[in-house]
């Protein structure tokens, strides 16, 4: 598979520093790699070891005024690219390299229809005249499977869905057809079955076109499927390279074979939760929801009456006994994060959520305050759900801060064991949220969400943005507080690898209701919904000879939970069939 | 759209009922007393009794404003006390040549403000930005007074590039609106940076960066759009003021705007032209900030007008 | 690794060099309005026999007045100085309550959106709708003009805009993940408006107080010239150019040094706010 | 008929500028100095004054008669005037117009000037339509009975509110006819442009023949009296109707080219500082005396750049009746200090100074303010809008000071009466009147009523003399301290033509419409 042929981009010695409060810190160094003509390159290692620093190197994009290349080589052909001038780095960019960022949902530009922003590196690159770009964009659109791509260039990027802004990245950045495409994390934002697809996508592109691809991923299922090379990074250095199957199979490194140990197969894995016997609703269970509906309002009309209405969860009701997990699975948009959301306070919802024995509605300030302590979230997005402005160490202490607890002195030993416990050292708590990698920041997250020592922690999507050592680590921890202090988790994923490692029990959300809910084992292994099992299905895994040649394709959109006034969804109705294990009817 | 123009425009109403109800009282309470104006140096008080019942004017607070709501709504403003005239017909007159200066002062100003901030804020540390910016301090530092008369001096008197004042041809219009300009200029360069400065940091520059772009694509496709969304928002609070600034430009430019009257009226307490270019410039603020909101979806699709 | 001790804000500021500069502008304003009295020789109210010339003419700076002086003869440096003492709590003082007064609002306003919210947005509406100078005329017929009125209708005037403004801003900083995450963990809104919303403002807060102070210098002029205001002959920088404008060619000075104290104070103002908005922005850490 | 000047070319345009709106150009309505000779030359009354000076003369009335007792008056009128709509004016439209600016429903400003016609009591109280003393006894001769004898009455005669308007017109126009003014006057209106342009056209038809030399005028309206002046040294225009702005003032005296241009002449104004004489301290006569020594008018008026002479009484020199003799109270600090003293004053007072807030005012008032400072009196300064001052000078209880500059009493006719009534008789002592240093000597009245009815011309030395007493006793109470007369400059281009009387004219200002002319015409 692999071309033997000269290599397109060459890298030799590369370094890159940062500049901190307390001067220049190295975040890439002495980086040597070759990429091939057609070659896929996967780049994978922990997060903050610098895979995002290198691709944005290449570039010459790396975040100003901080970052600088300090030495190193980085050639593209016969080009030097490090001291090339702006005006013809210019030339190169989205023409022989193009790039696919980390983050798909700030990457477009929010006031430019996508049609725009397609044509326009079009016509920057080439000599087309304005209908024949919007041609090329049209077939681009077409090339990454959106449908009525002729319509959709009128549209803005709010009104697509993660998956498919992520979709017109990879147009934009093939309607040029690059030598070099850089994709950093394209799928980590994004749920299994959309992720097949893109991958998929970029599978066939290259196919077509020869583009040589580096893709930075740290799921290893990823790396498995996709990767014709594999290098191996660690704190800012390459730490193994080699053919994927050779590392898959007789991994050289302590740290890739580590790596490798921590990926979460299903039915398999290290830290894989033994099944349990979790009684359910006993009258200590930690939070019991009934019939719970969250509704948006949509406003419109003369007076801004209610004309329709978002149905985001419509009668859900499970319980969560201590020191049990309980996973909420579901694609994107069928109404985890407002479930979580109802759960820790933050919309108003209406039917029972009892947390400890008390019911949330009819509480007291003071009451809710304290409620408040035994419920714990951990956010989608670490970066969104962090001020940027506040050290991380203020930021972990701060609960500890509002209910009072513990003298200054006190909360900031605390606050260095949380940091110390979650991987990230104490004297890291002087830092800002944005100098740390994105998974950095997810454990500054957890931090913060333990040092209340809550009874429930909500987790939404909290360890996707982690590559799969720490996201061990991290699960790894989760578990031990639970032994340790007896959490439960609400552990919402739509990594089902992870979650039929973490769970105890399994609870599938469809348009804002549950179709159906069991044990772990009833769910993974004898699945019953029909949606359940293609979200099963779609998983990919981590074993280069196990790779599909078709990933299973969603082939409609998801229907809407929008409504207008008084057409209330059909409630489904849950079957047991068999030992608690719930089923909707197929509608 | 036509159901969210209808709400705003009632919301509107109320607020200019509110407007024209505190400045009436404001009016009332004043000691200054209209009739003895009027009836002049040598009346008896006779007659300043008969023309303080003549202009209702002994009747109570409520009945003076209810009658004088009543006639606004048939577009009556009343007479003034000292000129003599109908109101409407003096803010009719006027008002014209207001807008087109207030069109070309907020011309002026985006021109040159949005400009210098864009400049400062790509050039961010260097001597040129930091010329623009003590510029931009220069303009709104400058009493417009000043500035006014220097303009006509210059480009006036000495080169005789335009006429001194008068109104009438565009070439009237440029000396005045470039000195209400200067001051609005030097706030929208100094937010255009600040919010420019944000923009440039975008996760989506880079992107537009990465497609190998331009960069005048970058920052006027890219970057200036969305930098310029606060200053839109700036529109409606512009108008508000740009009425403080008019009185003295019109004077320097003999430009026959509401500005001049305004000032007029005020310093001789001529009430009914005060309540009449109170209404108007009320009006047209709360107008600029519609049309603020109005123009924003436009340059931002992610705002939804509610 | 020992954990470093936090640079302080101040030390971070003195460090560089433009807001160092705007530092010693302000302290030597602040010291010329302090002691003005040691600082010069003359009375800034007395009206001196020769400080005018015999056909009434003010004189241009020289040996003895340094910076001229005025229509009545008066030192204008002295009355520069002891001006300083108005407007600085003009600039200051009801710039920064009107700052403040306009934070406020828009930060309750913006993040608590029920009727609060629309009664403080309908309000400031209102507020902005209505014309400033007649309610200034309108205080003045019922107060003494004094500085402390004037001080406070400006500072009732210019909270409208900064309010809107505000209030845009910290609506949409309200439906920031990172809020929702303070509600979790039981923040309650004081701090979350005050230790979270309220640095995300700075910089607009930075941008309408440094530009406030011009405007509400010159402001005061206008006010006390509808009586008001300081009244004569007590001096501020406002009202000397706002006396002397129509002599900006018969006798610039008069004119330019007042208007040149009105844009240095103005200035130094915002190179300490642009550098406090570099520091205290920690994605700007590592610019020079 | 007075002569026209010879030298006089007939036609041309000249253009005036103002920077204040024009209100209204109603005889029985305009009442400010702008307007004022406007409509001066747009209506006639029966009397006027030879231009530039200020003797009476028979205008719209051939000729007139008073009776003995000095209370009837009758008027012959001149045939084939016409108002500019081409009827002829005759007796019934001088009644007509006395009627209608004394009748309430007209608010006229100055129907108070015509309180010695029998009837006005009835009119103004709105019993009656008519004025019964005004009757017509044919087409051409008009006679006027009065309630007493009444000097000044040809100077009423000759005042704005009694020229003469058309009656169809005013009914046709109603409230607008401000707006649409017609009379028999040299000029006729052919343009108003509201806020920007007034134009004058010559009218052709005009009873004076040869005059007016001007075909037309341009009132241009809005700019700054600084601009103006640009204009003026640019050519553009030909007379700055505000006059020199105090800023240019040094730099036009100080080139000869345009020092020539301009025209200085006296003006019937006098700036004083009203003292309340109801309001301690200034109830005491010593207070008031030494406040009259205290002020420096020389400096003031270096301040003003000379433009005005010291005043030491509150009649303007050029006014009949002024006292040569007078010396007034001569500027010594020593003595006033020592009259505070003796008022029980040692150490001085607190007090409150008014002033307009337009330039030069707000300065004269800080002069005035040091002067009384170095006797011990501190003053503080209200520097306000015109209209607060007189409201503020109007209440009893408002203001203890006020310098009278930008407000000041220019007269509205030559007769020292005008400076007596409505500023320092009992009459103008009331809420909301115009004596601002409530000063009421019913003694003083009296004399003034007993002056004022010495009718006979022949006698009018004698009555100067009467009001020279009167005012002499005024200063000996001091309410006022008077401070100086402004001098008028007038600038004009080198085009304008005329006598310098005329650009001085104690009426008409800031020139006479009717008898300037352009030199350049061909
Ligand atoms: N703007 C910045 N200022 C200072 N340090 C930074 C900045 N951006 C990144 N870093 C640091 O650079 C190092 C490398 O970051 P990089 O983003 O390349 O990691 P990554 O390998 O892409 O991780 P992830 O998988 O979590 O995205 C990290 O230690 C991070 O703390
Ligand atoms: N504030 C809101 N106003 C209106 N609609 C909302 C609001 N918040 C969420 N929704 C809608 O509610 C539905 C459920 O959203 P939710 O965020 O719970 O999905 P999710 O299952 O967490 O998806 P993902 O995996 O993408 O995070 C979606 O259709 C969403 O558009
Ligand atoms: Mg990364
Ligand atoms: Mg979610």
């Amino acid at each position: 598979m692999i071309s033997e042929t000269k290599p397109i981009l060459h890298i030799a010695n590369l370094s890159v520093s940062v500049r901190g409060e307390d001067g220049e810190r190295e975040v890439v160094s002495d980086l040597s790699l070759t990429l091939s003509r057609g070659e896929t390159l996967c780049i994978a290692g922990e997060s903050g070891s610098g895979k995002s620093m290198t691709a944005l190197a290449i570039m010459q994009l790396l975040p100003q005024p901080a970052a600088r290349i300090s030495s190193g080589k980085i050639r593209l052909g016969d080009t030097d690219l490090v001291d090339l001038d702006e005006r013809r780095m210019r030339r190169i960019r989205g023409d022989r390299i193009a790039m696919i960022f980390q983050e798909p949902m700030t990457s477009l530009n929010p006031v430019l229809s996508i049609g725009r922003q397609l044509t326009e590196s079009i016509e920057a690159h080439t000599s087309l005249s304005q209908s024949e770009a919007r041609q090329r964009a049209i077939e681009a659109l077409k090339a990454v499977r959106i449908s009525e791509a002729e319509s959709r260039l009128r549209q803005f990027p709010h009104e697509l869905s993660g998956g498919m802004r992520q979709r017109v990245m990879i147009a934009m950045a093939l309607a040029l057809e690059p030598d070099v495409l850089i994709a950093d994390e394209p799928t980590t934002a994004l749920d299994v079955t959309v992720q097949g697809e893109v991958l998929e996508l970029l599978r066939d592109l290259q196919r077509q076109h020869g583009t040589s691809v580096i893709l930075i991923t740290h799921d290893m299922g990823v790396v498995a499927e996709m990767a014709d090379r594999v290098i191996v990074m660690r704190h800012g250095r390459m730490v193994e390279a080699g053919r994927t199957s050779d590392i898959f199979a007789r991994p050289q490194a302590e740290y890739t074979r580590e790596l490798l140990a921590a990926v979460p197969r299903m039915g398999s894995g290290v830290g894989r939760q033994k099944s349990r016997d979790v009684e359910t609703a006993t009258p200590a269970n930690v939070a019991e929801v009934k019939d719970l509906h969250v509704r948006f309002d949509l406003h419109g009309g003369f007076f801004g009456r209610v004309t329709r209405r978002v149905h985001a969860v419509e009668g859900v009701s499970f319980s969560i006994a201590p020191n049990e997990t309980l996973a909420l699975v579901g694609e994107s948009g069928c109404g985890k994060s407002t479930t979580a959301k109802a759960l820790a306070g933050l919309v108003p919802y209406s039917g029972d959520i009892v947390i400890g024995g008390r019911n949330l509605s009819g509480l007291g300030r003071d009451e809710r305050k304290a409620v408040r302590r035994d419920v714990q979230m951990i956010f989608q997005d670490p970066y969104a759900s962090l001020d940027p402005r506040m050290r991380v160490g203020d930021l972990v202490a701060e609960p500890l801060l509002i209910h009072g607890i513990a003298s200054k002195e006190e909360r900031s030993q605390r606050v260095a064991g949380l940091f110390e416990r979650v991987g990230l050292s104490a004297d890291q708590m002087e830092l800002y949220p944005h100098e740390f990698s994105g998974g950095q920041r997810q454990r500054v997250c957890i931090a913060r969400a333990l040092a209340l020592r809550p009874k429930l922690i909500i987790a939404d999507e909290s360890v996707s943005a982690l590559d799969v050592s720490v996201q061990a680590r991290v699960l790894d921890l989760l578990k031990e507080l639970q032994r340790e202090f007896g959490v439960a988790y609400l552990f919402i994923s739509h990594d089902m690898a992870v979650v039929e490692n973490i769970s105890d029990r399994v609870a599938v959300m469809y348009l804002g209701q549950i179709v159906e809910m069991g044990t772990r084992d009833q769910v993974f292994s004898n699945p019953r919904h029909p949606y359940t099992r293609r979200l099963i299905e779609a998983v990919p895994v981590p074993d280069p000879g196990k790779r599909r040649s078709r990933f299973a394709r969603l082939d409609q959109e998801i229907p809407s939970a929008t409504r207008g006034i008084g057409e209330a969804p059909l409630k489904l109705a849950l079957r047991d069939v068999g030992n608690g294990h719930l089923v909707a009817a197929e509608g | 759209m036509i159901a969210y123009l209808g709400r705003r425009l009632i919301q509107s109403l109320l607020i200019l009922l509110g407007v024209s109800l505190i400045t009436f009282a404001l009016l009332y309470l004043l000691p200054a007393d209209p009739v003895r104006q009027i009836a002049g140096r040598s009346a008896t008080p006779q007659t300043v009794e008969n023309i303080r019942q003549q202009l209702g004017l002994d009747q109570p607070f409520v009945v003076q404003y209810w009658r004088y709501l009543v006639k606004l709504i048939s577009g009556d403003l009343g007479r003034s006390y000292i000129q003599r005239s109908e109101v409407t017909e003096l803010i009719v007159s006027r008002l014209p040549a207001s807008l087109l200066l207030m069109v070309g002062a907020i011309l002026c100003e985006l021109l040159l403000g949005l400009s210098m901030g864009l400049i400062a804020a790509v050039r961010r540390g260097t001597a040129t930005d930091q010329t623009l910016m003590v510029a931009s301090f220069v303009g709104v530092s400058a009493p417009q007074f000043v500035v006014g008369l220097l303009l006509l001096y210059v480009f006036a008197v000495r080169l005789s590039w335009f006429p001194i004042g008068g109104y009438g041809t565009w070439r009237h219009l440029v000396l005045p609106s470039l000195t209400m300009g200067i001051l609005g200029a030097g706030w929208y360069a100094r937010m255009m940076r600040s919010s420019m400065i944000d923009v440039l940091r975008q996760d989506y520059v880079r992107t537009a960066r990465a497609k190998g772009l331009a960069r005048r694509a970058i920052l006027f496709r890219h970057a200036l759009p969305n930098a310029i969304l606060p200053v839109i928002a700036m529109i409606g609070i512009d108008i508000g003021i740009f009425m403080g600034g008019i009185v003295v430009v019109e004077s320097v430019f003999g430009w026959p705007g509401i500005g001049q009257l305004a000032w007029q009226a005020i310093q001789r307490v001529d009430i009914p032209i005060i309540m009449g270019v109170t209404l108007v410039s009320a009006f047209a603020i709360v107008l600029g900030n519609l049309l603020a909101d109005i123009i924003a979806p436009f340059i931002d699709p992610r705002i939804k007008l509610r | 690794m020992p954990v470093k001790p936090r640079a302080g804000v101040w030390r971070r500021l003195v460090r560089r060099r433009l807001a160092l500069l705007g530092l010693v502008i302000v302290a030597i304003v602040v010291a010329g309005a302090v002691l003005a009295p040691w600082l010069t020789g003359y009375d800034p109210n007395e009206q001196m026999f020769d400080g005018l010339t015999i056909d009434g003419s003010p004189l241009p700076p020289d040996a003895k007045f340094w910076l001229g002086t005025d229509l009545l003869g008066r030192d204008l440096l002295t009355r520069i100085l002891y001006g300083a003492r108005t407007s600085l709590i003009i600039g200051i003082v009801a710039n920064g309550v009107a700052l403040l007064i306009g934070t406020l609002v828009g930060v309750v306003a913006g993040y608590f959106r029920g009727w609060i919210g629309s009664a403080l947005m309908r309000f400031t509406d209102l507020m902005m709708a209505f014309p400033a100078l007649l309610l200034a005329i309108c205080l003045a017929a019922v107060f003494e003009p004094s500085l402390w009125i004037v001080a406070m209708v400006i500072a009732l005037v210019n909270w409208v805009q900064t309010a809107r403004v505000i209030y845009t801003e910290t609506s949409s900083l309200a439906e920031r993940e990172f809020i929702d995450a303070e509600r979790t963990i039981g923040a309650g809104a004081p701090r979350i408006l005050f230790r979270h919303i309220l640095p995300h403002l700075l910089p607009t807060i930075i941008v309408w107080g440094t530009l406030g102070i011009s405007t509400t210098v010159l402001l005061e002029a206008t006010l006390s010239f509808l009586g008001i205001g300081v009244q004569p002959p007590t001096a501020s920088w406002g009202n000397i150019i706002f006396e002397n404008q129509t002599y900006f060619q018969a006798a610039p000075w008069l004119v330019f040094f007042p208007g040149a104290a009105i844009l240095a104070l103005a200035l130094a103002f915002n190179l300490i706010g642009d550098a406090l908005r570099d520091i205290l922005d920690p994605t700007q850490r590592g610019r020079a | 008929e007075d002569a026209v000047d010879p030298n006089a070319k007939q036609g041309g345009a000249i253009t005036i500028t103002y920077k204040d709106d024009v209100a209204t150009l109603d005889p029985a309505i305009g009442y400010d100095w702008q307007n004022w000779s406007m409509i001066k030359s747009l209506f006639d009354g029966l009397m006027d004054y030879e231009p530039g000076t200020t003797n009476l003369k028979p205008d719209l009335a051939e000729s007139y008669e008073i009776a003995p007792d000095g209370k009837t008056f009758t008027f012959k009128l001149r045939h084939g005037v016409k108002f500019h709509n081409g009827r002829e004016m005759t007796a019934d439209d001088v009644k007509y117009s006395l009627d209608r600016v004394t009748n309430p429903k007209t608010q006229s400003p100055g129907a108070g000037f015509f309180g010695s016609i029998k009837g006005y009591d009835d009119v103004a109280a709105g019993k009656a339509e008519s004025l019964s003393g005004v009757t017509v006894v044919d087409p051409y001769t008009v006679k006027f009975e009065l309630t007493r004898p009444d000097a000044t009455f040809l100077h009423v005669m000759a005042i704005n509110f009694s020229h003469v308007v058309p009656k169809e017109e005013v009914e046709k126009y109603g409230a607008d006819f401000g707006k649409h003014p017609v009379g028999t006057g040299a000029f006729k209106l052919a343009e108003w442009t509201l806020g920007q342009r007034i134009v004058f056209e010559r009218n052709a038809d005009y009873w004076h023949k040869g005059l007016p030399h001007l075909d037309k005028i341009t009132f241009e309206i809005g700019q700054e009296p600084i601009v103006a002046l640009l204009r003026l040294q640019k050519g553009e225009i030909d007379v700055p109707g505000d006059g020199i702005p105090p800023a240019k003032f040094q730099e036009v005296m100080a080139d000869p080219e345009q020092k020539a241009r301009v025209v200085e002449g006296g003006q019937l104004h006098t700036g004083y500082v009203t003292m309340n004489t109801t309001m301690a301290p200034f109830d005491n006569v010593k207070v008031r005396q030494a406040v009259n020594m205290a002020i420096n008018k020389a400096r003031i008026i270096q301040i003003i750049n000379g433009r005005a002479v010291p005043a030491n009484q509150p009649l303007p020199p050029s006014m009949p009746g002024y006292d040569k003799e007078y010396k007034g109270y001569a500027y010594d600090v020593a003595k006033a200090k020592a009259l505070l003293a003796e008022a029980g004053h040692p150490d001085g007072f607190d007090t409150q100074l008014f002033a307009m807030n337009t330039d030069p005012n707000p300065r004269i008032a800080q002069a005035i303010q040091q002067d009384l400072a170095a006797i011990g009196i501190k003053a503080s300064i209200q520097s306000l809008a015109q209209a607060n001052v007189i409201a503020a000078g109007g209440d009893k209880a408002g203001a203890p000071m006020i310098w009278s500059g930008g407000m000041a009493w220019i007269a509205d006719f030559p007769d020292p009466s005008n400076f007596y009534g409505p500023i320092l008789g009992c009459a103008g002592a009331v809420p909301g009147g115009w004596n601002w240093s409530w000063y009421c000597n019913k003694d003083l009245d009296a004399k003034a009523a007993e002056a004022d009815s010495v009718v006979d011309p022949a006698k009018a030395g004698e009555r100067d003399k009467m009001w020279s007493a009167i005012y002499d006793k005024v200063m000996e109470d001091a309410p006022w301290a008077p401070v100086f007369n402004e001098q008028r400059f007038t600038m004009k281009s080198a085009r304008m033509g005329g006598a310098d009387n005329l650009y001085v004219d104690p009426v008409h200002i800031p020139i006479n419409y009717d008898n300037v002319y352009v030199k350049d015409v061909q």
